[in-house]
């Protein structure tokens, strides 16, 4: 056991999260990490000593959904074919769903249907609930209250993003006004996917304002 | 870049015509949307200066090349193209009648459309964005073999001097009722000493006799027991009937049986 | 994917060993590790690059059996394990292995499983020397050589006992009730006490005559 007298410096501290990022089988956030080092350590600085230190090695430090793992190096990607899965295959209506859903969560599959103009197979959200890339986040609340789904972290990690803000030209869509749910005034194109169509002026949800999403959800979260 | 996450959405300006789109699109998993942003793209401007018109009369003649080669389009392609039609015409008509209906303005719903496929059109970016990143267990891997936490059990055990005694007295306990005491040797009544032992009583056996009452009664308490007295004779008795000295028999299964001996001058061999 | 005529220097060697041994599922040998790599990249060099690297680190480059391995540097690995706060029940098989040890010592294996009439399963021998009520005392000198086991000093700390004297006997089992009337026939309790002294019957345990042994089981002593 450690001597608990034992003040660890920075460089020692660096050891340590250095050895649980090694050890650990899945991302570890600061709080995880240092939860398991001396009162008062140092984490942020530690990972950002590791992620200097690993950088254009084999092996890199990597922070994904909030959390930190070490990974291989992307550029040896051709090397890894032993340890590599068989991806699982997804179709481009499927891609096109995520992303949706990425870019524009908490949306429903209403939204969805809206920006792809044709409805979603019933397989396809089946389909990323089930790889764990999209959870569902709770319910609008308009009449109906229909569901809304988000990305889970699954979704960062695979694709090594550190959070929602750093999906690929997140900005500049925003900026666009692009990943606006609302439709232009007075946009009346025939949407024969949307049974339900009418009705854009939906309000935000806010997580406190539907408890029972609170009861019906937050098991999935992670 | 693997083939499995890079679907084609790069529909190359230069080449494709609207058949090609045509083709892609009854691939059955597109909507109208996707043909219009194809074509859309064949006009090789900015979505935003997009005529809109143009793409009305691409859209159409889209769904004529449909018709003519018999494919049956799903209905939202049909809505599409009369929505399209109808918005075509009146943005080519002279805005005369400003005001009459709720209508808004044909300009602000091409607007709008155009708008849409900007949308549709990002989604598509964002999609090739993600692809192009290195994916886990694709590109970029975890550690392999990583080291589980190891749950160290407490230290502190629940057994006390008394379990540790109980449970040494029940297992003595247990291996002395499970010794074999070769002390205990069973006596056995000998096949031999059975078979004299018949041929000695063999005259009172003139009658059907219990085999219980045949056997010896065991007098020392050291020797043979009944049981095994009985089964001797039961198998001396066999050899006897076999020789043809005696006749058993057993009315049922489990019965009782008996023995008599076999009367004289009544040979086996001679019974009619 | 890489290039085939791109001739990787030593660095890039080292980059790629990295990665391969951080990825891998198990150790990997050097062979392994060199048929993944251009022909004639010097794979022990790059291992030995490798380890001087991780020399003093968080993890360490490990070299078991002839294979290589990333693991956790020794004296961090109090971090990779949790306290488990409730106290811990000992299996019936395990308290009376443990009596029969305790009563019985030096005893083997065989020996144990005579008295308790089944053979002993794996773990129970395994449980009782890793929570260090047991230890392997040596060997007996006859055929085969068996091992002998007897109680460790964490068994008298734990049941209170001084020494082996006081290892309660016959008339303690008698005055707790367990012994009474219906005590076995010819039930003499052995003397572990005497084990203590030398034994004539028992042959020192030399770490040179077992090193499998040493491999096996010092660590594993507290």
């Amino acid at each position: 056991m450690s001597d608990p007298s034992f003040q660890p410096d920075e460089a020692e501290i660096e050891r340590r999260v250095e050895a649980l990022l090694f050890a650990a089988a899945g991302p570890l956030s600061a709080a995880e990490i240092g939860a398991r080092l001396p009162e008062g350590a140092d984490v942020g600085r530690a990972l950002s000593g590791l992620r200097a230190r690993y950088e254009g090695r084999g092996v890199e430090l990597d922070c994904v959904a909030d959390r930190w793992r070490f990974r291989t190096a992307a550029d040896l990607a051709f090397m890894m074919s032993q340890e590599r899965e068989e991806p699982r295959r997804l179709s481009k209506a499927a891609l096109e769903t995520l992303a949706i859903i990425a870019y524009h969560q908490p949306v429903t599959r209403a939204e969805i249907e809206s920006v792809r103009g044709v409805s979603l197979s019933k397989g396809t959200l089946d389909l990323l609930l089930e790889m764990g890339f999209v959870r569902l986040r709770g319910r609008r609340r308009t009449a109906g209250r229909p569901v809304t789904y988000g990305t889970a972290d699954r979704f960062l990690e695979h694709f090594g993003l550190a959070s929602l803000y750093d999906l690929p030209g997140v900005q500049e869509m925003k900026a666009a006004g692009l990943l606006d749910l609302s439709a232009p005034v007075g946009f009346e194109l025939p949407d024969p996917s949307r049974a339900t169509g009418a009705d854009e002026e939906e309000a935000p949800l806010l997580d406190e304002d539907s408890p029972e999403f609170a009861q019906d959800f937050v098991g999935e979260e992670r | 870049m693997s083939d499995a996450f890079q679907p084609n959405l790069d529909f190359n300006a230069e080449e494709v015509e609207e058949r090609e789109a045509f083709v892609v699109d009854l691939d059955g998993y597109e909507g109208p949307l996707h043909v219009l942003l194809a074509l859309a793209r064949t006009q090789k401007v900015d979505l935003l200066k997009l005529s809109i018109t143009q793409l009305a009369e691409q859209y159409l003649a889209f769904v004529h090349e449909a018709r003519r080669r018999n494919f049956a389009l799903a209905a939202d392609y049909l809505v599409m193209a009369s929505w399209l039609a109808y918005l075509k015409s009146r943005l080519l008509l002279p805005r005369t009648e400003k005001g009459k209906g709720e209508e808004p303005p044909a300009e602000a719903m091409a607007a709008a459309l155009a708008f849409r496929l900007q949308k549709l059109e990002a989604m598509r970016k964002a999609v090739e964005q993600l692809m192009a990143r290195p994916q886990l267990k694709r590109d970029v891997f975890t550690r392999g073999d990583p080291e589980a936490t190891v749950i160290v059990p407490s230290d502190r055990i629940d057994a006390s001097l008394y379990e540790l005694m109980s449970a040494y007295v029940t297992q003595r306990r247990r291996e002395e009722a499970r010794r074999y005491s070769p002390g205990q040797r069973v006596e056995a009544f000998p096949l031999e000493a059975a078979r004299d032992w018949l041929r000695e009583i063999m005259p009172r056996l003139a009658d059907w006799t219990p085999l219980d009452q045949v056997a010896p009664r065991p007098e020392d308490p050291e020797g043979p027991s009944q049981a095994s007295y009985t089964a001797s004779t039961l198998s001396a008795s066999l050899e006897l009937v076999k020789e043809g000295a005696m006749d058993i028999r057993q009315t049922a299964p489990f019965a009782d049986l008996y023995l008599k001996r076999r009367g004289l001058g009544q040979p086996l061999e001679l019974t009619p």
